[in-house]
């Protein structure tokens, strides 16, 4: 556990300074009401009235949080087995390059329809 | 194995842990002040301009006049915000990136203040991953800030920066793998020290592009910068930011910078060992605190051609960006990494007939050609825009042009070559 | 750290590969085929897939060895992760058998007017303007093929799973596919959504507890591989409140999977809602599949521990039964009923699961609880998928009319459908001379000798319950006088698929119920599973 | 090394995933109420690992990493899809399948 | 000959006739289906006088087949009859053909070759109850015979039918499930004695624990109870019979639920004997109550086919009452019981059809006088009724006072109580008579014709067989003595008064 304290106390140092300027910055600044500068910036026009909820984003977004998603799964068994490779030898590259082809079937078929286009 | 060679971390007396924390957390935002005026100087040169030369030596201190001077802006919170969210998201976006550095590796072990330590905060057997990990907590700043500001541009800012950091940061990983696969290790002393003899960088040369590029996308850089694409989105995902919470991010985005350099010295161009063999000449090269100038010499290496960059590139289009990263970078990374493993593999055991191996690696070369080549073309599969209706209460958009959005490079000008302009200093 | 290359025993697994590749290959074939052609493509090559798997999956059953004992016959294969023995063999081939079934009844195309039961376009809304062009245009999602296949891959693995986490991945494998093919119903699409989004919370709600039961046990036993679970439990090694809370979550997991109450509440809306293919499907390949697996957890891994679950098993199953049985009765639409009749059989079924005894405890030749249930589940899934594809064909201007009140005098206006719906209901029932009587006097026979009368009597009182509910459908199709009020369905006539689905389903469910010998031996033959 | 407490932080986690799915009525909640029950899972598996000195419980993480994983990719297309039609993601607005 | 499988091709004939006849052209008025079933309802009688022409009396079981059927349950097909099987597949071999021709034109209208097609295969399953010598067997039979009688009730008959037939396969599946609880308690038990085995000659020799002995008992004889039908679990019996064709009510009266008494007799007495003994006082007392109670049901009902249906619970009562009072006088009076109320019942429920289908009415209220204009038929009807009431020189008699004699035997008050059966069968049967049948013509019936020669075809030979053995009944008793004394002996009941005087007529077993 010893080589995690380190980390803890960095991340409070960081922390600390964060959060230090996040509440300084209220006090230090000046604070003059404008109504229209508390409005959201969209170039000097009417805010237009944003949906309760924040809004909707396009689909694309979920797409590439799903794809994303795959991938990063398959490099979190991509890193034990690169790590233990010299173990593993010819069976690692058997059994990876199996896992790796398989996701490339996904990959190949959300590339072929359409699912890595941006408009 | 981890836990021997790991032997040297986690014994430190507190005061040590305290006082490396801290020379890390100081050198990183004077680091962050550097570079920033080192970008301006470097760039204004590019540009034929002079650059900041007014406060202090050279200028020097016009990052921390400008700092100063956000200080003492009005910090104002939109009243569309999500208050909390909007100001927890500077912090969730600054700490992560400090703590990225706890485990790299700045030299080997010291004598400091009388007790031997190494000079890295910390090392775990997965550090690598800490960092990939703990970097990606970042992200979360970015889209809780975009969509705290309750605003159009933050929100598709901080979506796009979101979609982009992810999409390079697979990249990122991938281009990694062929690393752990030569270290047979995630933890980054071991990986520094596994490149004793010869670095990384230079026998897994694709990894190290795939790298490099990714890292650059990673941190939102031009020509990759497309979120804060003032064209388009204003400021991006921090349009509604100011004062300190504005420095914040701009911090964690220069920090950032420092750890994917810090990353990509530790992986690939050896951490702090000396370049070009000067060990080999001096002995003491590597010894005591000089591995510290190879370290930050590296490091601002590859902040020079962050900053090379974004003075020579211009910006890329969104969907050519997103199509480099999943369409180019990816396939390669995962391909480079079957024939790291193959090669490495071959090395390791002789007794494979070679030939088969060959063979399976032209099989698997024609298998992804097929996929990506045969078919590109034919690209009619993509499925039919599905028109969405307006409902009452959704954003006025303007119509799509006919024949959906215009996909491709625009025709290239012409224009009539009956005078040719000298070009002067911008 | 010292490193035992692990083995893989390729010559007994490859069935489970092959669906596994066909799977695959079917997503490549999505990437790459025009799409006028990938529906002869898919349906060609699932079909061959399962073909070529059942073949291997008879060739590996003749050559299983017959363990130490002479109980079992097979091996532990994959590093201990699955057991390729007598039952897993059984499974795999009945679960092909119905698969093939279920992809004849995903391929049919003549009842819709030339496009299949599925959504045309996922993504278009109900009602749009998408929608209809998607319609419009003849576009169907033929990914439902590659789908299918997952599922039967996951469903394959599940039974034959030997330790925790294996079982857990074939678990979610089996789940994953069917949450999405529940969902892609051409008609009633938001009916269809709302299963899909049922079943999916439910099924994520239960595997989450599942997962928990799995690293409780695992604290327990240190080891996730069955047998060793089985040591630790012999020789009470570890905290047995640990083992006893996993187990019962484990059991969460599993008993949700097979739709026992109280973890039944999917059921009806799920089967309601999926498109029927899915619906026949899913519940024959589910249930024996998760049947497979909970009979190998709890007698492998639990067998020492026989006397904390039975009792468990038996309020369950009279809980089922009787849930099943009784909602059944006051449903008014032919899907529901069926499934709240699948849930009085996941009852009847726990009745033979419970029926565990000692091999020493049985007499020569008697009939074993992993043989009754076997062919319980073969039974089953016949008239299951059977009935499901009978229900295809009724139909009336808005597609598939399920509601009972359409199917008033269905037997006077086609009598040959309505005789067959009728039949599969009589098996289901359990009346003499069809296959539901054979399995269901296994099951309770099993039951009766390990001692669980009380079972019985609850299984026999339900059986009446239940004959109720399936007469009154047989009732409403033949006897009911007078014109009926409304629209009516008729039969549409189906393409050769869907015909050979229903024609297979009534032999075997015939032949089952006169000559069920030949299987019964079969499954006797597949003996006990392997340790 | 000492566990309960690891093993008592799980199952924390475990029943406040457990009743937030019970109690929760936007999907997507639920949803990663679930996630949370799995990681809770995760983080008991791991523990018991450390506890029994080997690597099943490890691994095991990894894997239900992967299903959660996928869980989520088809939880939020399945989610998403209804939330497009009915645009409402709360689980009591889905009630057209009833007795 | 012994090897030829009599019994299979008995049973056969009429399961391919069903077959045979269902896919016959359901043209309207077309008459193929009714001459080919009743073609092979004939063949089968042919088949049943042969089987009968061979059997040897006081052989025990005859004709016997073992074959394995399902090895893993210890099941056989095997068939096999004695005594008491003969009898009943004679009556029903005999009464298939008459309800045929007295149905002739039931079903017309509806789907004919359906009905004749069910009722043929009605009578294969219930020649195979008869047959079976495997328990498993006879369930399974026992349970298939209900499709056949529910798809004869619910698809023809009159108004409410469904819900008739939907009663009536209700109580028997509810029966025939306590029983399958019974007979895999059977397997349990016949499996802890060693092998498993179905056979009823096996599980005659199983030792079983007083407690099983006694909780299957219990299982048989509950089924056997909604089957035969003895209080309280008659209720089906008058619904189903009111709804049904008259034709339907015959074979289901006085075929099928034959099986429960049959039942009684050979599994209950035959597997458990012990336990029978101990359950014989509720059991007598129920019998009691059913002739009691049944008969004064009939008195009060309105409508014919609900009155004769009743009859039949009151003579099921003494059917059971002879079975369980242990003598061979009760047993083989019971046994004579079944062929002769299978007999007269029919003649009763086709006559009152015929009437029936010219009143277009099954009200008593509304009909009346009707020997004035159809004297035949009321002439017919009344021997029928005397019958049922046990007159002296009709069938029925006989059996009646062997099963007194057995009753009093038993107790001097159970012989009391079933005495005033007969006179209440006394009241309702002439009563009936007397309301229907007498009195002035109803208006409106001006036009009603007497029998004509196909109705008469079907019902003479009832008559005769009435008449026949009401003077003659040795060959019945012959047949059924042998069985009769195998069974008490195995009870363990020594009989002290003599047996009926039939041992010098065992050599003549020809009919």
């Amino acid at each position: 556990m010893e080589l995690y304290t380190p980390v803890l106390v960095l991340a409070l140092i960081a922390a600390a300074f964060a959060v230090g300027s996040v509440v300084m910055s209220a006090f230090v600044g000046p604070s003059r009401y404008n109504r229209a500068r508390l409005d959201s910036y969209e170039c000097g026009i009417e805010p237009t009235p944003q949906p309760v909820g924040g809004g909707r984003f396009p689909v694309k977004y979920y797409i590439t949080a799903m794809l994303f998603i795959v991938f990063d799964i398959e490099i979190i068994f991509l890193y034990p087995w690169a790590v233990q490779f010299d173990a593993l030898k010819f069976f690692g590259l058997v059994e990876m390059v199996i896992f790796i082809a398989t996701v490339f079937v996904a990959y190949a078929y959300v590339w072929r329809r359409g699912g890595l286009e941006w408009d | 194995m981890e836990a021997d060679d790991l032997s040297e971390f986690g014994n430190d007396v507190w005061w040590i842990i305290l006082v490396k924390s801290l020379l890390i957390f100081v050198v990183l935002v004077l680091l962050t002040l550097f570079n920033i005026w080192w970008e301006r100087r470097v760039v204004a040169r590019m540009q034929h301009r002079i650059g900041p030369n007014v406060n202090g030596p050279f200028g020097l201190l016009q990052s921390l006049a400008d700092g100063v001077k956000l200080a003492l802006k009005e910090d104002i919170i939109p009243k569309a915000a999500d208050k909390w969210v909007f100001l927890l998201a500077p912090v969730i976006a600054a700490v992560p990136a400090f703590v990225t550095f706890s485990v790299i590796p700045f030299g080997p072990v010291v004598n400091m203040f009388g007790e031997e330590t190494p000079l890295q905060l910390t090392d775990m057997p997965v550090a690598v991953l800490f960092v990939m990990a703990i970097a990606s907590i970042g992200i979360y700043g970015i889209v809780l800030g975009g969509w705290s500001s309750g605003s159009t541009y933050s929100l598709l800012g901080g979506l796009r920066s979101s979609a982009q950091m992810i999409s390079y940061e697979v990249a990122m990983g991938l281009a990694l793998v062929a690393v752990f696969l030569y270290a047979g290790s995630m933890s980054t002393s071991e990986i520094v020290e596994a490149q004793d003899d010869l670095w990384f960088g230079l026998i897994l040369v694709p990894s190290f592009v795939i790298y490099v590029i990714a890292m650059i996308g990673e941190t939102n850089r031009a020509p990759f910068d497309l979120p804060e694409a003032e064209g388009e989105l204003v400021g991006g995902f921090h349009t509604e930011y100011s004062s300190l919470k504005f420095a914040l991010f701009f911090l964690a985005e220069y920090i950032n910078m420092a750890t994917v350099s810090a990353l990509a010295t530790t992986l690939f161009l050896g951490g702090w060992h000396a370049p070009f063999w000067i060990d080999e000449v001096w002995a003491g090269a590597n010894e005591g605190y000089w591995p510290l100038l190879w370290f930050f010499g590296k490091v601002l290496f590859f902040i020079f051609i962050f900053i090379w960059l974004r003075g020579s590139l211009p910006r890329l289009r969104y969907d050519q960006f997103m199509a480099f990263g999943w369409k180019r970078l990816i396939p390669i990374a995962l391909v480079w990494i079957v024939a790291v493993a193959t090669i490495r593999s071959i090395s390791l055991d002789g007794g494979i007939d070679r030939q088969y191996l060959l063979i399976g690696i032209g099989a698997l070369a024609v298998v992804f050609l097929v996929l990506f080549f045969i078919g590109a073309k034919e690209e009619s599969d993509a499925e039919a825009p599905v028109a969405v209706e307006q409902r009452p209460g959704a954003f006025p958009v303007p119509p799509m042009p006919a024949g959906g959005a215009v996909r491709g490079a625009a025709k290239p000008l012409t224009f009539s070559t009956s005078s040719t302009v000298t070009g002067g200093d911008a | 750290m010292d490193f035992v290359k692990p083995s893989i025993e390729y010559a007994e697994i490859w069935p489970l590969l092959v669906m596994f590749a066909v799977a695959c290959l079917g997503v490549v074939v999505e990437a790459f085929v025009p799409r006028e052609r990938r529906y002869l493509v898919q349906t060609l090559l699932a079909a061959a897939g399962l073909v070529a798997a059942l073949v291997g999956t008879i060739l590996i059953a003749g050559e299983l060895e017959v363990l130490g004992d002479g109980q079992a016959r097979g091996l532990i294969g994959v590093e201990g992760s699955l057991a390729i023995d007598g039952p897993t063999v059984f499974l795999w081939g009945i679960i092909l058998v119905f698969s093939l079934g279920g992809l004849l009844l995903f391929a049919e195309r003549r009842l819709e007017g030339g496009v299949s039961a599925f959504a045309g376009q996922a993504a278009a809304l109900p009602g749009t303007e998408a929608e209809r062009q998607a319609s419009t245009r003849g576009l169907e999602h033929t990914e439902v093929y590659p789908l299918m296949m997952f599922a039967v891959f996951g469903m394959m693995m599940f039974p034959a799973a030997n330790d925790l986490l294996t079982l857990f991945v074939a678990l979610e494998v089996l789940s994953l596919p069917l949450y999405l093919l529940c969902g892609l119903a051409r008609r009633r699409r938001l009916l269809s959504q709302e299963a899909a989004l049922k079943y999916f919370l439910l099924g994520a709600f239960s595997s989450g507890f599942f997962l928990y039961g799995v690293a409780l046990v695992y604290g327990f036993a240190g080891s996730m591989d069955y047998a060793d679970i089985n040591e630790a439990v012999r020789n009470d090694v570890g905290n047995s409140s640990l083992l006893l809370i996993g187990l019962g979550m484990l059991a969460v997991g599993l008993l949700f999977k097979v739709g026992a109450a109280p973890f039944h509440n999917w059921t009806p809306d799920v089967y309601q809602g999926a498109p029927t293919p899915v619906t026949g499907f899913m519940a024959a390949g589910t249930k024996i599949a998760a049947f497979g697996a909970l009979m190998r957890l709890f007698y492998v891994a639990f067998g020492s521990e026989r006397w904390s679950w039975q009792p468990m098993l038996w309020v369950i199953a009279i809980l089922t039964m009787v849930v099943g049985a009784v909602l059944a009765v006051v449903q008014t639409d032919m899907k529901r009923m069926l499934a709240y009749s699948s849930v009085a059989h996941t009852g009847f079924l726990l009745t033979g699961v419970l029926g565990v005894q000692q091999a020493s405890e049985l007499s020569d030749g008697q009939v074993t609880s992993t043989q009754a249930v076997l062919f319980y589940l073969t039974t089953y899934g016949f008239a299951m998928i059977g009935a499901f594809a009978v229900v295809t064909l009724v139909r009336d201007s808005g597609g598939e009319a399920s509601s009972f009140a359409r199917w008033r005098g269905l037997g006077r206006r086609s009598p040959l459908v309505a005789g067959l719906f009728a039949f599969f209901l009589l098996s289901m029932a359990g009346i003499p001379l069809t296959a539901g009587f054979v399995g269901k006097w296994a099951v309770f026979t099993v039951a009766l000798s390990a001692g669980a009368w009380p079972v019985v009597i609850a299984a026999i009182l339900c059986s009446i319950i239940a004959v109720f509910f399936y007469v009154r459908v047989i009732v409403l199709m033949f006897f009911v006088e007078g014109e009926p009020e409304g629209e009516v369905a008729s039969v549409t006539r189906p393409s050769i698929l869907t015909g050979a689905t229903i024609l297979v389903g009534v032999a075997a469910t015939l032949v089952l119920g006169i000559l069920p010998g030949p299987v019964l031996t079969l499954a006797a033959h597949a003996g006990e599973f392997v340790r | 090394m000492n566990i309960t407490a690891y093993v008592v932080l799980s199952g924390i986690l475990f029943t406040i995933g457990c009743v937030g799915v019970l109690t929760r009525r936007n999907a997507i909640v639920v949803f990663m109420c679930v996630e949370l029950m799995l990681n809770a899972s995760n983080l008991a598996l791991v523990a018991f690992a450390k506890q029994h000195g080997n690597l099943d419980g490890q691994i095991a993480a990894f894997f239900v990493m992967v299903v959660a994983a996928a869980e989520v990719v088809v939880g939020l297309a399945i989610i998403m899809t209804i939330f497009r039609t009915r645009r409402s993601a709360s689980v009591d607005d889905a009630s057209l399948l009833k007795y | 000959m012994n090897d030829f499988p009599w019994l299979t091709v008995l049973i056969a004939v009429p399961l391919v006739g069903a077959l045979v006849t269902a896919f016959l052209p359901k043209a309207p008025g077309s008459v193929l289906p009714k001459q080919v079933a009743l073609g092979f309802s004939l063949l089968t009688l042919a088949v049943g006088v042969a089987i009968a022409a061979q059997y040897d009396t006081g052989d025990g079981m005859q004709m016997t087949e073992t074959h394995t059927w399902i090895e893993a349950f210890g099941v056989h097909y095997a068939l096999g009859v004695d005594g008491l099987g003969l009898l009943l597949i004679l009556l029903t071999v005999f009464l298939v053909p008459v309800v045929f021709v007295a149905s002739w034109n039931e079903a017309d209208g509806n789907n004919v070759p359906a009905f004749f097609a069910w009722a043929l295969a009605l009578e294969a399953f219930g020649l195979c109850v008869f047959a079976a010598t495997d328990v498993f067997l006879f369930y399974v039979v026992f349970e298939a015979t209900l499709i056949p009688a529910y798809f004869l009730i619910g698809g023809f008959g009159r108004e409410g039918r469904s819900f008739a037939a939907l009663k009536f396969l209700m109580y028997q599946l509810g029966g025939g499930l306590v029983l399958l609880a019974a007979v895999i308690g059977l397997y349990v038990v016949s499996a802890d004695a060693g092998s498993p085995s179905y056979l009823l000659s096996d599980l005659q020799n199983v030792e079983m624990s007083t407690t099983w002995e006694r909780w299957l008992f219990v299982g048989f004889m509950i089924a056997f109870a909604v089957k035969a039908p003895l209080f309280p679990l008659h209720t089906w019996l008058a619904d189903t019979t009111e709804k049904a064709t008259p034709g339907t009510s015959v074979l289901l009266v006085c075929v099928l639920d034959k099986i429960g008494t049959f039942g009684m007799l050979r599994f209950c007495l035959g597997l458990f004997p012990e336990a029978s003994q101990w359950a014989t006082p509720v059991v007598v007392t129920l019998a009691l109550i059913s002739i009691v109670y049944g008969a004064f049901l009939a008195i009060g009902q309105d409508d014919i086919l609900r009155l004769i249906g009743l009859t039949s619970l009151s003579h099921f009562g003494f059917i059971t009452l002879g079975i369980f009072a242990f003598s061979s006088q009760g047993a083989s009076g019971s046994i004579l019981y079944m062929v002769n109320h299978g007999i007269g019942t029919a003649a009763l429920f086709l006559i009152a059809g015929y009437l029936i289908r010219r009143k277009g009415t099954s009200l008593i209220s509304e009909i009346s006088g009707v020997q004035n204009r159809a004297p035949v038929l009321a002439g017919l009807f009344l021997v029928a009724g005397l019958a049922t009431l046990g007159l002296p020189g009709l069938s029925q008699f006989v059996s009646e006072i062997l099963v007194m004699i057995a009753a009093f035997d038993y107790h001097w008050w159970v012989g009391v109580v079933a005495v005033t059966g007969i006179v209440l069968a006394a009241i309702y049967v002439l009563w009936l008579y007397q309301r229907t049948m007498t009195g002035p013509p109803v208006a409106g019936d001006e036009g009603m014709k007497d029998l004509n020669r196909r109705e008469l075809v079907a019902v003479v030979p009832l008559m005769l067989a009435l008449v026949l053995f009401g003077f003659y009944p040795m060959p019945l008793l012959d047949a059924a003595n042998p069985t009769v004394d195998t069974l008490l002996e195995h009870v363990g009941v020594s009989d002290d008064a003599p047996s009926v005087p039939a041992a010098d007529h065992a050599e003549e077993g020809e009919h």
